[in-house]
Order: C-alpha cells, then structure tokens, then sequence
C-alpha cells in the first residue's frame, strides 16, 4: 500500500529529508509531499509529520512560533478529525507548544546540545507507531537537540502513565531507567508520548535517522513499517 | 509606548539554567547566593499611546507567543 | 563612524603603510575620499589581498584531470563523478573567536557555508580544525566551551552535520586559538556559479540580512597582532544568525534552480566592498551602487559604514534582464530582504553613490592589480636535528604509558566536544566523529560518498615547517585512504604569526614547499584555501599552523572501512618501523620533553603503502583501519579496541627497536589492518615490497602488550574520557 | 535581598531573537510593533543585607559571568 503522508515544512525545518528518505522506504519508494507552512489546506493525507529542525530559529521558545503557523489549524483539524500525526524533535516542540500534546520541552538539564546515540524503551504497543516493536523492546536513537527535557506536572505525568500515554522512556542498552540513563532530565525518563486515542505521537529522538544499517542502525524501521501496515489495516 | 514583558519558569518548574548559574557565581567566589532563576525579557516598542491599552495588546502578545503559561508566567510593564 | 579629514595618519589608522599610501594617491590622482580610503584599506588588508602570501601560494600544485575550478572562486570544485562535483573550502576565524568566543566560531561556520553555497552547492558537511591555549591557562576553558557551543550553534541550526575535526592544545595558542571551519557541498556540474559579472547594465541585486554597523574593519583586524589594547577592538564583533542563514541558503538554492543569475558572491569580510569589488574586476566590467537602496538595520548609516560593514547573512547577485521579479518572490518566500542596490558598467571603476553625493569612484583594475604584493624578507628555518633515541630510557611499563598518554589532552576522546554537534541531519553520515579516520558522508539517491578529514601536527610543522607541511598533505591523504576512499584533492588553512618577521616569513614558505611536495607526489592538488597572519600577541607567535582539509571520494559507501576491531580477526602492520621519537607526544608527555626533529614523511613510500591498503579495502579483505598518527601505534590500536569495544592481544615484539620506541615512536605512511584471516594479505605485501607485519589477535575485553602487562578496556575508557569530564565539569 | 539583573544586546548588535519575535508578533496579526529587543533577567537570592553592596555585589557577578560585556549591557536592580 502506499502512504499518502505529508511533511511540514517550517522555515528552519532541517530534518525533513531525513524523514522522507525513512518513509518512501516503507512506501515503495513514494515521497511524502512537501507542505509550506503557510499553507491553510491540505492535500487528502493519511499521516502528517512535524520533522526535526529549527523552526524559526528556536528562537523564544522551540515551536512556539511554528505552533502559531497558518498551517497547523488545518494540521489540528486533522488530528481532531481522527487524523495520525507524528512530531520528532522540533516537531514534538511544536505539538506541545500548539497544546497538541501535553506537557513542555525545557533547556536540557546539562544545558549543553545533545548530539549522540542513546537508547530508548518501548513502554506501549497499542499504535501504529510502537505496534512494529515488542513492549519493553529497547531501541538505540540519534538524539540531536537542546531542549528535549520533558516536563508536565505532577496530574499529568500520573494521567500520562495511567492511560499508557508514555510511549518511550530513555533508557541504558540493557533497558534499565534511571536517573543516570536520562540524558537531558526528562520527568519520569519520558522520551516520547501519545495522545489518548493514540493518533499522535511525539517523541525527541530520531527514529528516522536509523532506518539503515550503512547509517550506523536501522532500529527506527520498524516504526515507519508499523505506520505502513496500520494505516493500510 | 513601550511594554517589557518578563517571563519567568513558574515556581514548580525546574530551572537548570539558573542552578547553573548560581552553581558558577558560587565557583567563582560569590558567596550569600541563594536560589538563581533565570527567565527571558522581552522589549516591544509599540505604536500604541494609551497605556493601558498598550499594556492589553502586550498580555495579548504574552498570552498568545510569548510564554507558555503551562510552564511560564509573565509580568508586563509599559514606560 | 562620520567621515574625517583623509590624511597619511588616517591611512596608518586604517593599516596603509607610507608606501601603500602613496600609491593610493597616485591611483586617485587627487586625494581620496574618507570612504575611498576605507576600501582601499579594506581591499589591501593581508586577509582581503594576500599581499605577503600570494606569491608562495603561487607554488602549490592546483590541477588535476579531476579538479573544475581551482583557487580563485569562492571555493575549490572536483568532479566525483556521476555528473556531480564537490565544493569545498576551509576558512579562520581565528581573531574573532578570541574576542567573543561563541559568535566568532559560529560566524566562522557561517562564512564558510556562504562560500561554498554560492557557488551553488547544497552543503552537506562541516569540520572545524581547532587549536586552543593550555588547559592550565584559566582564559583557555572559556574559549573552548564558547567556540564548541558557538560551531554546534550554528551548525546545528543551519542542519549541516558537523562530521569530523581535530582539537590540539599548545602554550602557544594561550592567546591566539585558531579556529577553522570547513564545508562541504554537492552541485551537479554543469550549475556551478561563479562570482564574474557581466552583462552591462544587469542589475546588481543584495539579499538576506540587513546591514549594520557589525564588524567594521574587521578584515583589518585580523590582519593584526593583538595588544594589551585589542580589548578596544571589541565593537568589530557580529552576532550570527543561523536561522536567517538556512533560508538564504533554501532560497539562493531555489534561485539557483532558475536561470536568473549571471553571478553571485557571498559577503564575506569587507562585505559590500569586497563582494562588489571582487565581482566587477572578474568580469573586466564597472559596478554602480546606489547605497540608499541598501536594506539597513540602523539609522543614518554612512557611505563608509555601509561599505565596510561585515554584517553576516548577506549575498551580491547580478540579475539576468528580466530576472527581478523570479528572484524577488522567492526571497520574499523566504522572508529575505531583496534590493536591487545598483547594475553593471562599462566603466571598469566602482562608484558608490549616497544621497546624491558621489562617494566613491575607483578604477577596480588599479584597485585589484595594483594592490601591493609584498616578496617579504625571508629567514629559512633551520631543522630541528633528529633526536638520538639512545638518550630516551623509559622505565615506565608500557600499561601505565599508554593510559596517560590516552588521557592527554592531545589524545583523549573528543566526544565531548563532537557529541555536541549534529552529525546526523540530512540522513547520510555513515562514519561519524570517531568511527573512522575520515568521515564518510554518502550523496543522498547514490552510492557513492565522500571522504573528508582535517589534519595538521603543529609541533612537528615547529620543529621543521617544511617536514611538517609535507606531513599534514600525507596525513590528510592517509586518513582518506584509511577508509578506502580514493583522495582527491584539498583545501588549506596556512595559520601562522607575523610575516613582517624574516623567521616567520621562512615558516610559512617552508610550510608551503612541503605542502607542494606532498600535493605533487601524492597527486593531491589544492583547490582552495585561506591565509591567517598576523596570529601573534604581544609579539608571541602561535606554532606555524597549515591545517589540510583533504576530500577523497569512494563509489561504494558499503566499501568504505571505520577503526572499529572485533573479536578474532587478525591485526596487521603496513609500513617501516623506526621508533621515531622526536617531536612524539610519547616524548612530551611521558618524558617531559619537547625535542628533535619530526618524523620524516617518504612521499614514494606513503603512496605505495597507501595504494596498497586502498586496493585491499576494495577487495573486501580489510575488516578495519586505522592509519598510525599521534601516540603511535599503541594509541592506535587502543583507538581501534575503544571504538570497537573489543580487546586485543599483541605478540612479541620481533624487532631491534627498543619497546617504547616501537611502541609509540611516530614513523609515518602506517596504517594498522584488522582481517579475519591476514595470511593473503601479508603474502601480497612480502610480494609487493611493503613492509608488513603480524601484530597479533582481537578479541576479550582487555589490551595484552608484548611482556605480557595488560590494561582492561573499562580502565582505558576511563581513561580516554577523563580529561574533557573532569575539566570541564 | 534580591537582584534582578537584565541583560540586553548592545544597541547596534544584531538581535536575531528580537527580530524574529517581532515578525512573529506581526504574522499573528498584532499591528504597530515597532522595534523588538530579546533579553535575559537574572533573579538572584542574595544573603546580603545591604542594597548598596547587594548591588555592587549583583554587578560584580554581571561583569564577571551573567552578561558577555562584549555585546550585552546589563543593568542591576534591588528588591
Ligand atoms: N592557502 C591557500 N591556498 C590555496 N588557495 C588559497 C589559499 N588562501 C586563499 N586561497 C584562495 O584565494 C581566494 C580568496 O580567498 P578568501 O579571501 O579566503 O575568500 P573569501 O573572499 O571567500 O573569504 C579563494 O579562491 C581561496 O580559495
Ligand atoms: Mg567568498
């Protein structure tokens, strides 16, 4: 089956070809479709993706301004019509900055960028996102960012547990998590979350940049072919 | 008119910047510091004239862009 | 700044001596105006004209059957083929980064991007070559984190991967640190743009940022030594802009897919002056600007301020006719200031109009051609003389060795530094900071990927410039043939102190003939490059600094091979052993001593044992390589064990060396193999003539030396990591 | 006592921040915003008790840590 999945283009967007080459792997080749973010419709769509990057400079605050795009009231209609929608990195700045999600992204702990790999732990399966993966699987990522630390308030974070909202947790290789395994001081480790029905998912890492071995891992496959097949189910 | 908009962490909200920074002044010597934070100020000339209108149009701009009342608050003042 | 009376005592000011001076007037015929002096200033600066460099930079090799544009363009271009070439370029920041550490690396990152985009290439890698003070030196840390922070800042943003670098650490950069960034790009070949303008009465058209007071006199700058005063020099400083950088470089990139552009040329230092400047003399034509039209940042800027400042983000375009309104909409797409700021004459002068007062009119051929060129006075450097090995008895076992020579600065991991940079956007990096000895960035939509690296060993280039130059062009062609690429051809970063001084002077020529030596031999031409004199504080010279960054090309990225070992395979030596102590870091850090003559580099042997490994690579016969550099052959082979997390078992030494000396001497042209069974290998070298030997066996989880002390890998990670940890906690 | 130190660009020096803020504010649909300028504030804790060395004390630590004196000024207030 093919996807019909679009990528927002934000001015700073720097990941989105990253995320196409990982989805017109599991789509037969097919590119998603570029859309500017000035944009105030969009094409009939399967799956929306918020890339990676620096919108607007991340300046003020990641996503804030990208939040308030013209493009993203027809990007939030989409969700609320039952529409997937995945945001990596910036993209997950933006979809809490655009009230999307919950919760906030903070200046990383150590206040330095983080460049590097790290692991994470798959805490659900019920998604298209996760459904490629085994329930505690422990998957290396490319982290690139310097404001990945997740905060949501107490009620939240208990909410987000309880519903089975927390979708990764940044972990050691062998699946521990701890303080000592949280790179950037994220409350309870969290990595990346969902929303209730399950539709949207936002997440730090990069799935995307690990979806061949020649590329140093293809641990971020399985997530691209979850969205293949669930879409297509 | 001019509006400056301060906005700060809110007091639940962990500052690592601003612990960092104490932890650096005390480094560096200082002494007596006690809690640090660190927040963002943010100047807007406007054309507006009136200062309470100004002041409306600033807690607009706050509300809507400038902080993230989830995690931030914000004061304004016009001069 | 208003203008001020034109007197000989301004142009000292400006950094003309009595003679430049003079010249200037017999260009003019009359006395200049304040803002015709600033661009002569400007213009004849060390960094804008090469007045002491030009002639020796005359020596180095520059063609090749490959090479498409050499030195002369914004950057240097190679064919790789496919249809595609690679554009590439490394450029200092030196002066500004001392001063403001952050802004002045990420301006430098900035800079050079510009350089290799407006020729129309989508960049897709950066490397920075980093020389900083003592660690001990409290000012040091400071400009390490700032400059760091400032690169990632800026690379990060942009969504350029910074893949590879190099990072010393030497008393003589306690007041001077360099810092040089280099970028890479991709442009098919036959859309190359280049910065000539013609077409008389084409429209001169500015885009990006607008201009400010940022920076003015900044090319003059670093041009000069600091002083107790430098301080005062503050203001110069420009704050980069990342952001606004990747939609210039989203737009000029759409432009460049019309055929709107005759021309096009970044602003760099001296900003307006140069760009426009450089653009009209290529292309034998006149420049008209009227500077009202300039998008401005501040108010009641001056002709002068306008044409001297180095406000970033910024780029000079000459317009097809017609062309206005396509490249108008895309930059308005972008959010980019556009404005059509003056056209092309006929009249082979600049002349810069403000407010309806002329205010300046230069004929450019003058201006270029008969800018001074200076045959400085030169005092040869004599070698240091080849230290006597006999006088190096080293009682410390080979463990305890080998573990502080990894935690030296010099030699220590650098994933701090390298774990805040973005190595991976764009989704094509497959060997990042640490995993090989070049990175290997793969063209998205093909197979093929190149090979990139930065190499330069200031101490031994101290110790014998000419030696030293060879060795950096060796290194950098050993590192790309380590991965199995085929290398192709580099940039230059010649970094040294003032070449008013004879000795200095001597530096830099012996520098460049082995620099051309190397480039000649191992078919390595240059293709770009940059020059930064001048680094020198209080009359305190840096250690003479040609950094090479070296671009090979590999038409399989699956080929191409990274340093990490695993368990049972055999590991091979390539190349003669002589236990070369002098200059080693073996010498400094262990004994205490900083002494002798560096290594010498055989050109005829690099190349063969660099063929050699090469052809094994693409046999598939070679697991991992690694070429032998700083540390020797131990701290090689302890890079290999780290990055593969795998341990190692040496034999016994079979030599006449004494242990440390073979150990960790610094014998150039080696490459240590590892194989899953090295017998073919080893009987195709013995045919071929090059030495080769059997070093040991992979596997466990500690490092066994010869004698038979051992060190476990966890000790020796520690041990690696140390420095950067403890130091900048 | 408390210092607030607010640490802004030098005039002159470019604000990338303040620049993209104010175009942001302008897409939003808020008219007649003139000039931005994006800062930092600084709130400090200090044991003194004396607003005169507060002071000096909270400009010490602006010199010597909180503002980059080559492109921001500063200026302390005691609370
Ligand atoms: N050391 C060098 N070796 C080879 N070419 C050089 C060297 N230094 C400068 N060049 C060449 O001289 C030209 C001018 O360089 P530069 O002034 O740094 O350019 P820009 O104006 O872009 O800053 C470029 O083509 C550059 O590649
Ligand atoms: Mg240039």
């Amino acid at each position: 089956m093919s996807l019909r999945a679009g990528i927002v283009l934000f001015p700073g967007t720097n990941r989105e070809r990253d995320m196409a080459i990982a989805l017109a792997k599991v789509s037969g080749g097919r590119e998603p479709v570029m859309i500017w973010h000035k944009e105030t419709s969009l094409p009939p769509l399967d799956l929306i993706v918020l890339p990676g990057g620096f919108s607007h400079g991340d300046y003020l605050r990641c996503g804030a301004m990208a939040a308030q795009s013209p493009v993203m009231r027809a990007v939030r209609d989409f969700a609320e019509a039952g529409g997937h929608v995945l945001g990596v990195c910036n993209g997950f700045q933006i979809l809490t900055e655009a009230g999307m999600l919950p919760g906030a992204l903070l200046r990383n702990a150590g206040l330095r960028f983080l460049g590097q790999d790290h692991s994470m732990r798959v805490e659900q399966t019920d998604s298209i996102y996760t459904s490629g993966y085994a329930q505690g699987q422990i998957i290396r990522v490319v982290l690139a960012h310097g404001d990945g630390n997740y905060f949501a308030d107490t009620a939240t974070l208990d909410r987000l547990e309880g519903e089975g909202q927390v979708a990764f947790r940044y972990a050691s290789p062998s699946g521990e998590v701890s303080d000592a395994t949280n790179p950037n001081g994220s409350q309870r480790g969290i990595a990346g979350i969902i929303s209730a029905n399950r539709r949207v998912l936002g997440l730090m890492p990069h799935p995307e940049d690990y979806v061949d071995p020649l590329m140093g891992g293809e641990d971020g496959l399985p997530m691209f072919a979850g969205i293949v097949q669930g879409l297509a189910a | 008119m001019k509006a400056i908009v301060t906005v700060m962490l809110k007091p639940g909200v962990l500052d690592p910047q601003g612990r960092a920074i104490g932890h650096a002044l005390e480094t560096l010597g200082f002494d007596g510091i006690g809690d640090v934070r660190a927040g963002k100020i943010i100047e807007l000339e406007l054309a507006e004239t009136d200062a309470g209108k100004a002041k409306a149009a600033a807690e607009a701009m706050a509300d809507k862009l400038l902080a993230n009342t989830v995690i931030e608050s914000y004061r304004v003042e016009v001069v | 700044m208003s203008a001020r009376p034109v007197s000989e005592k301004l142009a000292r000011e400006f950094g003309l001596n009595a003679e430049e001076w003079g010249r200037v007037q017999t260009i003019m015929g009359r006395m200049p105006s304040f803002t015709e002096l600033g661009i002569f200033s400007v213009m004849w600066s060390e960094h804008c004209s090469y007045k002491s460099s030009r002639i020796w930079l005359k020596e180095l090799p520059t063609k090749a059957e490959w090479v498409v544009h050499g030195p002369g363009e914004n950057a240097g271009v190679v064919d790789i083929g496919d249809g595609l070439t690679a554009i590439f370029k490394m450029e200092s920041h030196n002066h500004p980064s001392f001063i403001e550490p952050y802004q002045g690396a990420a301006t430098g990152v900035g800079g050079i991007l510009r350089d290799v985009f407006t020729m129309g290439a989508r960049p897709i890698a950066n490397l920075n070559a980093l020389r900083f003070g003592r660690p001990e030196n409290p000012r040091t840390k400071r400009v390490v984190d700032g400059v760091v922070r400032g690169i990632g800042g800026y690379g990060n943003c942009v969504g350029v991967p910074t893949v590879g670098g190099e990072v010393n650490f030497h008393a003589a950069y306690d007041g001077n640190p360099l810092v040089n960034a280099m970028t890479v790009g991709i442009a098919p070949k036959d859309r190359i743009f280049l910065s000539a303008a013609a077409g008389i009465g084409n429209q001169v058209v500015y885009v990006g940022s607008k201009t400010g007071r940022d920076g003015i006199h900044g090319a003059t700058m670093a041009s000069a030594e600091f002083d107790a005063n430098s301080e005062e020099k503050r203001p110069t400083v420009q704050v980069g802009d990342p952001f606004t950088e990747k939609l210039l470089i989203e737009a000029c990139l759409e432009l460049m897919g019309t055929d709107a552009i005759v021309a096009i040329q970044d602003m760099g230092a001296a900003g307006l002056t140069s760009s426009s400047v450089e653009m009209a003399g290529k292309g034998g034509v006149g420049i008209q600007l009227d500077l009202d039209s300039v998008p401005q940042r501040e108010t009641g800027m001056s002709a002068y301020e306008m044409m001297l400042s180095e406000s970033q983000e910024r780029m000079l375009i000459v317009l097809r006719p017609g062309a206005e309104e396509i490249a108008r909409a895309i930059f308005e797409k972008w959010d980019l200031d556009f404005a059509v700021i003056g056209h092309i004459t006929d009249t082979g002068r600049i002349v810069v109009r403000h407010k309806g007062v002329t205010e300046a009119d230069i004929p450019l051929g003058p201006l270029a051609d008969e800018a001074p060129l200076y045959r400085r006075p030169i005092q040869w450097p004599v070698p240091l003389p080849v230290l006597d090995n006999a006088t190096i008895t080293c009682t410390m076992p080979t463990d305890q060795a080998l573990l502080q020579l990894v935690a030296s600065p010099d030699l220590c991991s650098r994933a701090w530094i390298a774990s805040q940079y973005d190595p991976a956007v764009g989704g094509q990096t497959v060997k990042k900071p640490g995993q090989a000895d070049a990175a290997i960035v793969k063209i998205e939509g093909s197979n093929r990927a190149l090979a990139i690296t930065t190499d330069c060993t200031p101490r031994y280039c101290q110790a014998d410039p000419k030696m030293g130059g060879m060795q950096a062009v060796a290194e950098a062609w050993r590192n790309i043939t380590a991965t199995g690429a085929r290398p192709l051809a580099i940039t230059d970063n010649m970094n040294f102190g003032n070449p008013e001084k004879p000795e200095i002077m001597g530096q830099f020529a012996a520098a460049i003939q082995g620099m051309a030596e190397a480039c000649i031999a191992l078919d390595f031409p240059v293709v770009s490059g940059n020059v930064s004199l001048y680094n020198e504080t209080e009359g305190k010279g840096i250690l003479p600094t040609p950094a090479i960054g070296g671009l090979g090309v590999i038409e399989d990225a699956h080929v191409a091979r990274g340093i990490a070992i695993e368990p049972h395979q055999d590991l091979v030596l390539i190349g003669e052993t002589a236990g070369w102590l002098g200059q080693s870091l073996f010498l400094r850090e262990i004994m205490g001593r900083e002494e002798g003559a560096p290594p010498p580099v055989n050109l005829v042997a690099e190349r063969r044992n660099g063929d050699f490994v090469r052809h094994q690579i693409a046999k598939g016969c070679v697991h991992a390589c690694h070429d032998v550099s700083d540390g020797g052959l131990l701290v090689a082979l302890a890079e290999m064990a780290l990055a593969g997390n795998c341990g190692l078992a040496l034999d016994e030494l079979n030599t006449a060396h004494a242990t440390h000396a073979f150990l960790f001497g610094e014998d150039q042209s080696r490459y240590v193999i590892a194989a899953k069974d090295a017998s073919g290998l080893l009987e195709e070298a013995r045919t071929a003539g090059i030495p080769a030997c059997l070093l040991g066996r992979t596997g466990g989880n500690e490092l066994t030396f010869p004698g038979g002390s051992s060190v476990s890998l966890a000790d020796l990670k520690e041990a690696h990591e140390r420095f950067f940890k403890t130091w900048m906690s």
